[in-house]
């Protein structure tokens, strides 16, 4: 089946996917290109003003919030986002401008300095609701050569993907990457904790408490059955797959869960090797999980 | 009780307490605070309460009170990890989230921050480094923040370290952004126009 | 002839005089054109502030009267009975809103008394072109219209019944009784519902003044007070009423079986079925959609069965036209949507139920014969109960549902009382207002219900302590302790809110009158008329205005049935001869005006060729005044001139 | 000439249908809800009473602008009269434009009886952006 060319999106990776996750970026990238969303990445982007930049200066969060919204306003395109915390930051400053005169002429006339302006056409989407919303189940399907036929995978949303702005879904029990999982011919298991906390930047400020977040995590998808957990956040996933092995140290427990981008998953589906998809960068080992499933490359 | 020696403090903390109300209300959605039904629907939601010294709900009526010592010590704003949880959940609209922002950001402006806190270094760091590069190099960044607060930690995680450079996963150079001499010269007329008053209403010292 | 115009500022004890200078207000309006006198009084609309008016009328010979102070929607009424009683037509009274519309929303002094000065302008130009007008009367109607038949609706159409007055009650399920006939127990007395209410149902099928009309719906409202007709659809019951002598047979014999919705699906009901067995009228439907006959073409075992041939595949629903003089509605409320809150897992976790579910449950003749059971049907050993589900939240409904603090109490009591459970109470604050309410509260207190001042923020089944494991767990800040609590337990009932009806816009519209802003009906006055509307002979009663408790809607029930028994025992109304008149002379005969009457008050006279208004059938709404391309129609009391003097007057 | 701006209080009649508007700006009152005090209401059964002629005599006598607000749509007391306004104010808006007056000068809102809050905020917001535009002076204006 032909697919429709849409039109083009300004991608936005976020510096998190220039550092520790490039396979996501990679991935993001290849299974885009492969389901015929053209993603042109923003030209000059620069950080989204996250949450540590937002607990020193508000309003310089916002401005560059709205440098990058004003960069994709002159494309004439909206800006496609794989991180949730980029997420929320653009769109909150993409909300709070409309709604905020003051915020909108204040940061208004500081773009003016550099010849900017942003009158407020940008949406700002999460590659994952394009995936399922405009590209939708059939042409998902009709890419999938290889199904990934009874692998176990927990759904793990995070945080940040609906709340607080993400209207596309449930805040509590969002189901999209459920859905997309059951395209791909994966077994999504219950996972009542799918869209709680994983400590995110704590772990590098109060890493006791973030710890104990991640374990409960993956205590929930193991007990629940899951052979992988696959992550929409480039935050969580570090959280959980980096510091799996100081959560075994920390509770003497023995978790071995390899972590997926869920891009990473799609991409395993529709063909591509590991190491298109960057799997090869892993550091909890997947092997073993993809060679039982049989979708191993 | 109390001692004549504490009053200059007291009225301080007064003085303090208008701006902080100010600051607070002046946030988008900021003046819901005032709602507030002290259901406790904040802390129950909250998934690093257990280890805060004030639930987020205390942290409101102690701000309500003029407690403002206790509220900005205390480690609980910046044990916020911003999963929104309080905000959606809110019986009054209340956006929890962006006002625990708002109480780090006045507890650095002020020097009210727990002294052991890592958090608040972090942050001063980020914002360094993204108004240097216009980016946050993630490997420069958490080397900062460990150099500073605990540089033993920072050769522990050095085998970590390793592990992740082996898979490429650790850019050692920074990448600066090409609009960084615009975006700082937006970030500077912005300052200006607050100094200046044209945007009256908004505090412009915590923006320098 | 020079009018003599009497003007009247009021302070409104210090309402008005706090922002507006009335003194400063006074001195200006007697400077006016036409003005003989202007005074200024503490309280206009007492008696010696009415009698003040009543004086100058009979001494100074006033020929037209402005009083300056509320809205003319709260003593207009007054000062016109005032007027007329002095000798004057009430027409040639203005009121001048400085009040509501002037002092209330000021703060600066100035400001405010040059508004009140502009209002009062406008007012004695305004009068100066007002002409005395003869009000219309017209008989009343004895006959009431009742809508919907639950509590509220069996008080008021029984109050008005037994007055001997006919009663049109019209209900949309097969059977009266609304949520009350669902409940358990009542607080704070805990009598069985059932008890005290199937009497009240008996009396209304039996009552001969009561036409009940189940399973029926009001379609159509039109006319005026005392002159009502409305619509009515009787829906097909596919059971002739007057053959059927409700032996239950069919019911028994049927081989269809689906949850039924009295039971909220708990338990289960035939394709053709009565809700409960003290169902009134005592007579089955049949469901359609899930009737063998009607789905597949077979079966007819009910037909077979029958012993007296009133099943009726064929039967349609019918309309009829109802004449009535005045209309009560009692339509009540829905319950809030448990499951659009997912954080609490209802419709996920089994043993996370609603309030309602509980009622059944823990009804003798319930899906569960009044035991409290888990789904996998032992008895729980520890229950909480959820406060405020859907209510005093901006993410849902933002008001308090009213209910819920004592009926979550009274569940708490049939808990211990049923199972010697363990019973936690999740509150924000608890309201327990009423008579006995808060002896209650001690009562239930009294048997160890444990308090916990904190709103759930969710329930889990994801155990984090072994202690935990296979419970559902709730989490809550006990803000007495300032800690968050998790607590196992086996149920949780979540105390679910009120809501307007999902077709409350509906009937709004059907009846043209107003909501307020939480979706339910608006009352005329919050305190001092309740049970009334904006329109004339149409009154509101129970929980369609606002959430309320058993012993309120039946008193409002009662309080509507009052409200129109008097105004059918004045027999006549008086109608606002605000209507639309027309000048044979002007008139073109374009014939416009006729297309846009809502009410098709006016035709055309084909001799003269001219429009003409039918003054029985005209509101006086005056869309046809502003249409009249030759200017020949006019409105009494709101004529060109009037609002002309009006304009002139702000702009001046 | 900024300053001249600023102490220009505008003139602002408004039509408000006695069912829903004047209800509606009743529950301001009783509320406590401040607004500006630039418009003159004057109470009309009807939004649909409303003739454009009025509006333009208004404008004439000189208003500066005028409100008409009555009942949403699909909420008229009289089920249809505010629909005739929506047509009828068409018209006028285009009579309006051929007379170069601007289009905020004159504007047709929605406010049912229990909506105080928006009234207070429609008279606010409709003050300000005349306040912005300026005197009409639309005898003057016709003159030149």
């Amino acid at each position: 089946m032909k697919l429709q060319p849409r039109a083009g999106f300004s991608y936005y990776p976020g510096c998190s996917l220039e550092g520790m996750n490039r396979a996501y970026d990679k991935s993001a990238r290849l299974v885009s290109k492969e389901l015929g969303i053209d993603l042109a990445e923003l030209d000059d982007w620069n950080c989204c003003g996250a949450s540590a930049y937002m607990s020193i200066r508000e309003l310089r969060a916002h401005l560059l919030s709205a440098r990058n919204l004003a960069l994709a306003e002159r494309e004439k395109k909206d800006l496609a986002v794989v991180c949730p915390a980029c997420f929320t930051n653009l769109t909150k400053t993409n909300q709070y401008m409309g709604e905020d005169p003051k915020l909108r002429r204040i940061v208004g006339s500081a773009l003016k300095a550099a010849n900017l302006q942003y009158l407020g056409t940008v949406r700002v989407r999460h590659l994952l609701d394009v995936i399922v919303n405009d590209i939708g189940q059939s042409d998902v399907k009709a890419k999938v050569t290889r199904p990934l036929s009874g692998l176990k995978v927990a759904p793990y949303y995070g945080c940040q993907f609906t709340r607080p702005l993400g209207e596309y879904d449930d805040k509590e029990f969002p189901m999209m990457l459920d859905t997309l999982l059951t395209w791909l011919g994966a077994e999504p298991v219950s996972f009542p904790l799918k869209a709680k906390c994983c400590g995110g930047i704590l772990m590098t400020t109060n890493q006791s408490v973030a710890l104990t977040l991640v374990r409960s995590l993956l205590d929930c998808a193991t007990q629940n059955g899951a052979e992988c957990i696959a992550t929409i956040c480039p935050l969580c996933h570090m959280s959980l797959e980096a510091y799996q092995g100081d959560v075994n140290k920390e509770f003497s427990t023995n978790f071995k869960v390899p972590m997926f981008y869920f891009t990473q998953l799609i991409g395993l589906a529709f063909g591509f090797g590991r190491k298109e998809l960057g799997i090869d960068q892993e550091l909890v080992s997947s092997k073993t999980v993809l060679e039982k499933r049989l979708v191993v490359t | 009780m109390v001692s004549l020696s504490e009053e200059p403090a007291e009225r301080r903390a007064h003085e303090l307490g208008d701006v902080f109300l100010d600051a607070v209300y002046g946030i988008p959605g900021g003046d819901k605070i005032k709602q507030c039904i002290q259901c406790g629907t904040c802390s129950a939601s909250c998934p690093t309460s257990y280890a805060m010294d004030y639930t987020p709900r205390e942290i409101i009526a102690a701000f309500r009170a003029g407690l403002l010592e206790r509220v900005l010590r205390s480690n609980t704003v910046w044990l916020c990890s911003s999963c929104y949880y309080c905000t959606v959940r809110c019986p009054s609209g209340i956006k929890l989230t962006d006002i625990m922002y708002e109480l780090k950001r006045l507890g650095v402006e002020f020097g009210l921050v727990q002294e052991e806190a890592v958090a608040p270094t972090l942050s001063k760091a980020f914002v360094d480094l993204v108004d240097k590069y216009g980016r946050v190099p993630e490997t420069s960044l958490v080397m900062r923040v460990l150099l500073k607060t605990k540089p033993l930690a920072a050769l522990k995680m050095v085998p970590q370290g390793l592990k992740l450079l082996a898979r490429g996963r650790l850019p050692l150079l920074p990448h600066r952004i090409a609009g960084i001499s615009e975006m700082n010269k937006c970030a500077g007329a912005m300052t200006d126009a607050l100094v200046s008053g044209l945007h009256a209403g908004r505090s412009a010292g915590k923006e320098t | 002839m020079a009018e003599k115009i009497g003007v009247y500022v009021c302070h409104c004890g210090t309402n008005i005089a706090q922002t507006v200078d009335c003194k400063s207000v006074v001195d200006y309006a007697s400077g006016l054109p036409n003005v003989a006198v202007a005074r200024e009084y503490q309280y206009m609309c007492s008696d010696p502030g009415q009698e003040l008016i009543k004086n100058d009328i009979r001494e100074v010979g006033l020929t037209r009267v402005v009083v300056a102070s509320c809205s003319p929607l709260m003593h207009e009424p007054t000062f016109r009975r005032a007027v007329e009683e002095a000798g004057l037509n009430q027409f040639l009274f203005q009121m001048a809103n400085i009040r509501e519309q002037c002092s209330w929303i000021s703060e600066n002094r100035e400001m405010a008394t040059e508004r009140a000065k502009a209002i009062v302008g406008a007012a004695v130009k305004r009068v100066i072109f007002q002409e005395p007008l003869e009000v219309k009367k017209v008989p009343v109607n004895p006959d009431v219209l009742v809508v919907g038949g639950g509590i509220t609706g069996i008080e008021a159409a029984l109050q008005i019944a037994d007055s001997g007055k006919k009663v049109y009650l019209v209900e949309r399920e097969p059977t009266i009784g609304g949520y009350m006939a669902r409940f358990d127990k009542t607080f704070p007395t805990l009598d069985c519902a059932a008890c005290i209410l199937t009497p009240k149902m008996v009396s209304v099928g039996q009552h001969p003044n009561i036409e009940l009309l189940s399973y029926s719906d009001v379609t159509g409202f039109s006319g005026y007070v005392g002159n009502f007709t409305a619509q009515i659809r009787k829906r097909s019951k596919y059971v002739e009423e007057e053959k059927c002598n409700g032996c239950g047979l069919c019911t028994e014999k049927c081989p269809v079986s689906v949850p039924s919705e009295f039971e909220c699906g708990l338990g289960k009901r035939k394709a053709i079925y009565r809700p409960f067995p003290q169902a009134v009228p005592n007579i089955p439907v049949i469901d359609r959609d899930h009737c063998l006959y009607f789905t597949k073409g077979v079966c007819k075992v009910c037909v077979k069965f029958c012993p007296r041939g009133a099943i009726d595949f064929d039967q349609k629903e019918t309309y009829l036209d109802l004449q009535v003089g005045t209309a009560i509605l009692a339509t009540g409320f829905d319950l809030f949507d448990a499951s659009k809150v997912k954080q609490y897992g209802y419709g996920r976790l089994p043993n996370v139920i609603t309030s309602l579910e509980f009622e059944r449950m823990s009804h003798a003749s319930g899906p569960t014969a009044g035991k409290i059971l888990l789904k996998n049907g032992q008895m729980p050993t520890s229950v909480a109960i959820l406060h405020c589900i859907g209510s005093r939240d901006q993410n849902n409904n933002e008001y308090c549902s009213r209910v819920c603090c004592m009926y979550s109490m009274k569940i708490a009591h049939l808990v211990h009382e049923k199972t010697g459970a363990r019973v936690y109470e999740f509150y924000i604050d608890l309201r327990a207002f009423g008579k006995g309410y808060e002896e209650f509260y001690k009562r239930v207190l009294q048997e160890e219900t444990i308090f916990i001042r904190g709103k759930a923020a969710e329930v889990t089944d994801v155990p984090q302590t072994p202690a935990e494991k296979g419970k559902l767990v709730v989490v809550a800040e006990d803000t007495l302790l300032g800690i968050v609590r998790r607590i196992p337990v086996d149920m949780v009932v979540l105390s679910v809110g009120f809501e307007p009806r999902k077709d409350v816009a509906d009937v709004a519209r059907i009846f043209s009158i107003t909501r307020s802003q939480d979706g339910f009906f608006l009352e005329k006055h919050p305190k001092l008329a309740p049970v009334s509307t904006a329109s004339d002979g149409i009154f509101v009663a129970g929980a369609c205005q606002g959430p309320k408790d058993i012993p309120d809607s039946v008193a409002q029930g009662a309080a509507a049935a009052a409200n129109a028994l008097s105004l059918i025992d004045r027999k006549e109304v008086t109608l606002e001869p605000t209507v639309a008149v027309i000048d044979e002379e002007s008139c073109s005969g374009c014939k416009i005006c006729l297309g846009l009457c809502p009410y098709n008050a006016i035709t055309f006279d084909e001799t003269k060729k001219v429009s003409v208004v039918n003054d029985a059938l005209c509101k006086g709404c005056g869309v046809c005044v502003a249409a009249c391309p030759s200017g020949a129609i006019e409105q009494r009391n709101f004529t060109d001139d009037q609002l002309l003097a009006e304009v002139e007057a702000v702009c001046a | 000439m900024a300053e001249l701006k600023s102490n220009f209080e505008p003139k602002i009649v408004g039509f408000l249908c006695k069912w829903c508007a004047y209800t509606g700006a009743d529950l301001a009152g009783t509320s406590r809800i401040k607004y500006p005090p630039n418009v003159n209401p004057i109470r009309v059964m009807c939004s649909g009473r409303v003739d454009p002629v009025l509006v333009l005599k208004a404008l004439a006598a000189g208003a500066d602008g005028v409100l008409i607000a009555g009942c949403h749509p699909g909420d008229c007391h009289y089920t249809s009269g505010n629909v005739k306004t929506i047509r009828r104010f068409k018209l006028l808006q285009k009579m309006l434009d051929q007379f170069r007056i601007e289009k905020g000068r004159v504007r047709l809102e929605w406010v049912s009886a229990s909506e105080g809050e928006r009234y207070a905020r429609v008279v606010e917001t409709m003050t300000e952006d005349i306040r912005t535009l300026g005197p009409l002076n639309w005898n003057l204006r016709k003159e030149a």
